[in-house]
């Protein structure tokens, strides 16, 4: 008998093991909602998987009075377009101050400390002085987005800049590389893979923001169809709304990781950086 | 003439570790310094500290007579016992951007004509090190020693006027190692370098230099084993070296 | 003059019409009637398009008598409450579970969203059975949250509004000890836009006018136009036509501009300011340095006033729905 | 002249560059402050210096009328209260199941999607679900901070435990230890200095879902104070408030990186791993 | 006898890349074989397998007639390129750690006399080793060849019946590989240990072995390098090669 900690798993069982707690997490729900339907058959916060279904059904097919659309595609839509614009200007400050913060030390001196307490204020405190700087239109969204996740973004990138070995820098400049062409040739390419690292764990806080900013003013998207029922606990509505988000959240971490994995071998190869 | 490489009284500590003492050294132009002494005397410090990667605690460094850079720069090529290539870059990637880098001040890369040329020179010194075959490679498909020559040829393709080489045949086999003593002492002498080599083989020590160093601490306190650094305890212009004395070194390298 | 207005709205039941209003293309005609342009923005979080409004985002914002006097008065914008849209009617309301006397809050927890007209109605409410604040604990809920904080089964008293109200009362074992139909006229839905604006731009306060009243005039209808527009206001803010009616049903509104000009001339009015202003003044609404509840005048039609003429900050306004009522619009 | 890349400022020198951008920062506040409030002399947005340093020394000294407590003291217990607790559960949760799952491929198949998938749930969406399991009191708040923070953390380790070189795992078996003696004395140590990092990351984001939390149910904690006062714009509140949280997350983030130099000066002595 | 170790025609391969072929080897209890070989032909690669960390591709290893346990154990110790010490105990720390997690199978820790006993055990190796000085010290504070000397420390006080060893002394000096040399060739003698050593310094391996194995492609496609792998080409029993042999062997490593 191996060692525990060399057991590996075939396939088969793997996708079993994998699937398990996700059937289990059904069971639960199904028995939990059953018990408060036999009790009060009106409840509606745990709404049972036919209403589920219905309710879902209804959201992907039933086009909007007010637009025409179908509500989950537009909402959907509004969501993503937001969250990729929030994202995608994330990773860009991200990776410019990352990389500076990380490769010169004058500027880390006059900003790391800067960038460190400005990570750490709470932005939904903020948000009032927010919105009178960047108006309450599409750009506010996205830039609540982006107050929420670069502080973590160029914080991490600077880490891994740091982290990157001294020889290789070094090296670099025996080659006669100049200031500029180490962050250009040396450190941003191998930084953007751990660019890619970052952006993948900082989706879940960007939902968050994307969610919370859509309460507070926007006429779609997934975040406010949930804040607009929720006075009503239309779970029907939301449970199906926070499924497809998960999912969203599932392919859009999927999607990077193959992208890194295909652009970047020699990361996913062994272990970074040697 | 001007000595490349001159230390006068210089001392490196680290802490109150005192690594290196006293060391004065005078190296003239092409001369080839193997330097030997026991594990951590301090001859990677003595590497990093020509390097310009370190400053010395005390006494200065000068070469071809001025106070040398305080950085590394192209003129001082090195390959260090690990991470001297770059992962990210394929084999072939890694020879070129030296050569990229010293052409492109902006963008770093050559294209067309240039990237050809700069390619086949490149692939040339892969080839004298072996490594034809294995241009598309990513050096964590390499093995140790595969990934110490590509660094070799790496720092070669650049030409520079001082070569820094510690223990770069460390991790190689004796038929690769002979071929890259072929291919060192033939830059060596095609380009006027001036190498220093960190060596733990004293044969290769004998056989690849015109001089040989031999770090050890100059006194020992038992008690206090990091309050005295390490100098140069023999310093053999080779061939001038009698058996007796080589024989005294191997001996010496047993504390 | 400038000729771009924004104005702010949030979704509730007595201000649904100013989605309709701007969906429909009312606003828009009743604008380039008097050669401007009004944007109308819906914001979700209340108390936020309140502060934007008061911070100078906007030039007029829908809120209550309460907010309009301790939000953008309170914070030295000058403010005319220029449409007075309906009073809530037993919209918000004191729920109990397991009890059914309102005497019986004593000592609960209290679910409100603290400093809003349900903290002034729960205040109106003890009064009236001879209780203070004190007899209560008072716990800060946000709205969004408070129907599944009630289903959760924890708290045992919330104050709220519609629809939450008719939410909570689905649920089992619930009951209306309270409601704002007993304080009837305390709890005002407003239109409020800056003064210096309105006075620089009287075509602003007429078009907001003309398309209100326009408005309430299809809405009032029990045909298919005024059926569809309330079925539109109902989905807006996500529910139905059915849902929709229930809520104007407790909702007392002034489908006539002439029925509001009444309301903002009548007797009551200052007074039910002068109570709304004690409130505020009690829980430190008014700002650290207000010294008295009347430290904010507040102007009537009629020349009438509360508190410091020189600090007038908050006017209610029946002026342009004079003209509505007119037809001079 | 060095390089960029090579150029270190002295102590002096960074000490002045790292002062700069607050300097700026202020500066800019304070123009568009006396901007604003020579337009309206009670304009609430953008207090006055002076003002905002009343108001601090209010909120330090006078008593609340309520509980005869000083009412930034009672806020900063409460809210401290609930961080520690959830920081505390979640690095707790987080070690055990990041070691568990970085360590043991069997539970690793098992469990990962089904984490990967969880630490991609929106938590304020969930809201309702997590009233009904927990309630409206205390725990609640602190199961919002564990449910915003452990899948970060968990992820984070797993990665942390996978990157240890494979050589070290071998090592240890070589050495004749067993699955539980590798995560005991091999893992587990490596891993503490790590999850400090973790922790110190994910901080910003428990300040976050705390203010959440306590705008959600609360009668007092500092979340709690600044949503009360939003109600009436009182940014000379809210800005102080915002400071003392940007502090108290500073001091909080200071202290764990001393104890992890204290505690561990092999991790931070050189690159980790190595 | 039943062999220690037995290769029954075993393959290894990576993807499309074949590193060892038709491998097929008998060792005895106390022999003492080293193991040398073109860079990257497959040296590491055969001491994984013998770990237990790799499976063969093709065919079967058996250790004591019985195949082999497919993960590491006490039984085979390991002295790595490099990652073989544990950065997060002292050096004293990295020794104790074996003699430790045997003794205490659940809290993997010894407190009070069988602490003391195991430390002086620790300590008398480590002195061997000559790093009685830096008991207290982390790894990260030693310099790379200190490192190779505790790895070794902490293996051989286990005392295991098979020891393999990959490149143990390329980075450490004459003098101390010297004593080391002796080391090992004292506890393989007084254990009767069964040794697998891989190094690049053939004379290193003539020394210590009593048979030396060299590893080289035994066909070459130039168009598909990759399409063959290494095996053995030379299996000699030292003290029976003939000078010829020898010179063979050390002209062969050259390819
Ligand atoms: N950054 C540092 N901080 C503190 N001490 C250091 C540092 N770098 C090296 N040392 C110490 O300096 C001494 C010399 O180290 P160095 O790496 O130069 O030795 P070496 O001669 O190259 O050894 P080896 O042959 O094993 O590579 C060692 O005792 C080491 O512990
Ligand atoms: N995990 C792996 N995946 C793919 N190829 C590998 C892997 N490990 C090793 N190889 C390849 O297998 C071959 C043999 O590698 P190995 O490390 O065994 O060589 P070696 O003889 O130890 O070389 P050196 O003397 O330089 O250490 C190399 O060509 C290497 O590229
Ligand atoms: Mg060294
Ligand atoms: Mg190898």
């Amino acid at each position: 008998m191996k060692r525990l900690i060399n057991q590996r798993p075939g396939p088969v069982s793997t996708a079993a093991l994998a699937l398990l707690p996700f059937v289990v997490l059904a069971l639960v729900y199904l028995l939990a909602s059953d018990a408060r339907l036999a009790e009060n058959p009106n409840d509606k916060l745990l709404p049972s998987f036919t209403t589920l279904a219905e309710s879902f059904v209804r959201l992907t097919s039933v086009p909007s009075q007010r637009t025409g659309e179908i509500l989950l595609w537009q909402d959907t839509g509004a969501s993503l377009r937001r969250l990729a614009q929030g994202v995608g200007i994330s990773a860009a400050i991200g990776l410019i101050l990352g990389v500076a913060l990380g490769a010169i030390p004058l500027i880390r001196s006059g900003f790391a400390p800067f960038v460190a307490v400005l990570s750490l204020i709470p932005p939904m405190a903020v948000l009032p002085v927010l919105f009178i700087v960047f108006g309450l239109g599409e750009v506010s969204k996205v830039v609540l987005i982006i107050v929420g996740i670069t502080p973590f973004i160029v914080r991490d990138l600077q880490q891994r800049v740091q982290e990157l070995p001294r020889e290789l820098i070094i090296k670099a400049q025996t080659l006669g590389a100049n200031s500029w062409q180490i962050v250009l040739r040396v450190i941003l390419p191998q930084v953007v893979p751990r660019l890619i690292d970052a952006v993948r764990l900082s989706l879940g806080t960007a939902w968050l923001f994307l969610i919370s900013a859509e309460a507070i003013a926007a006429t779609e998207g997934l975040g406010y169809r949930i804040f607009l029922v929720r006075r009503y606990l239309a779970m029907d509505v939301i449970l199906p709304y926070v499924v497809w988000i998960t999912i969203l959240a599932y392919l859009t971490d999927f999607l990077l990781k193959q992208i890194s994995r295909r652009a970047f071998p020699w990361y996913h190869n062994g272990e970074p950086g040697r | 003439m001007t000595p490349r490489i001159r230390f006068e009284n210089v001392w490196m500590t680290y802490g109150d570790q005192v690594v290196l003492e006293r060391l004065n050294l005078t190296v003239a132009p092409g001369e080839f310094c193997t330097i030997v002494g026991a594990s951590g005397c301090g001859k990677t410090t003595l590497l990093r500290l020509l390097l310009g990667e370190e400053t010395p605690s005390r006494g200065r460094i000068l070469l071809d007579g001025e106070p040398l850079p305080a950085e590394p720069g192209p003129d001082r090529g090195i390959v260090f016992q690990r991470y001297s290539v770059f992962p990210h870059l394929s084999v072939l990637g890694n020879v070129l951007l030296g050569l990229e880098l010293r052409a492109a001040p902006v963008t770093g890369r050559l294209f067309g004509g240039a990237r050809r040329n700069a390619r086949d020179e490149a692939v040339a010194m892969l080839e004298a090190v072996g490594l034809g075959q294995s241009l598309g490679k990513y050096p964590t498909q390499l093995s140790g020693g595969m990934q110490q020559r590509l660094a070799l040829a790496q720092s070669l393709v650049m030409h520079p006027r001082i070569l820094l080489l510690d223990e770069p045949f460390g991790a190689l086999d004796p038929g690769i190692r002979r071929d890259m003593h072929e291919l060192v002492l033939r830059l060596w002498r095609e380009n006027n370098l001036t190498v220093f080599m960190v060596t733990h083989d004293i044969r290769e020590g004998f056989y690849l230099g015109t001089r040989l160093l031999v770090f050890d601490k100059l006194r020992y306190d038992p008690d206090a084993p990091q309050a005295y650094g390490a100098g140069i305890t023999y310093d053999l212009p080779i061939g001038q070296a009698d058996p007796g004395t080589l024989a005294e070194v191997l001996a010496g390298g047993k504390r | 003059a400038k000729d771009q207005f924004r104005i702010a709205w949030s979704i509730y039941v007595g201000w649904m019409p100013w989605d309709y209003a701007a969906q429909s293309g009312i606003v828009k005609k009743w604008a380039d009637k008097y050669g401007i342009e009004i944007e109308v923005v819906q914001i979700n979080d209340y108390v936020e398009s309140i502060n934007q409004y008061t911070a100078g985002a906007f030039d007029g914002c829908v809120m209550t008598n309460m907010d309009a006097l301790t939000i953008p008065a309170a914070g030295g914008v000058d403010s005319t409450a220029l449409i007075v849209g309906d009073f809530s009617n037993g919209n918000d309301a004191v729920i109990l579970r397991d009890e059914t006397e309102l005497a019986e809050i004593a000592d609960q927890k209290v679910n409100l969203v603290e400093l809003s007209v349900s903290h002034y109605l729960l205040a109106r409410a003890l009064a009236s059975v001879g209780l203070t604040e004190r007899a209560v604990t008072v716990v800060n809920t946000s709205d969004a949250d408070m129907v599944s904080a009630f289903a959760s089964g924890g708290p045992t008293a919330v104050v709220t509004w519609n629809p939450l109200v008719s939410e909570i009362l689905a649920m089992p074992n619930t009951a209306k000890v309270f409601d704002s139909s007993q304080i009837p006229g305390e709890i005002i839905d407003l239109m409020v836009v800056n003064t210096e604006t309105l006075e620089a731009n009287p075509a602003l306060g007429k078009a907001l006018v003309g398309a209100w009243y326009e408005t309430m005039s299809i809405m009032s209808k029990d045909d298919e136009a005024g059926r569809a527009a309330r079925t539109a206001m109902g989905k807006a803010s996500g529910t139905d036509l059915a849902g929709y009616d229930a809520q104007l049903a407790s909702t007392k509104m002034f489908f006539e501009p002439a029925e509001a000009v009444a309301f903002a001339k009548s007797e009551q009015l200052p007074l039910t300011m002068e109570e709304v202003a004690s409130f505020s003044f009690d829980h430190g609404l008014l700002g650290e340095g207000a010294p008295n509840p009347g430290f904010i005048g507040v102007a009537f039609p009629g020349e009438r006033y509360f508190g410091d003429p020189g600090n007038l900050k908050l006017r209610f306004d029946a002026g342009f729905m004079q003209m509505a009522a007119d037809g001079a619009l």
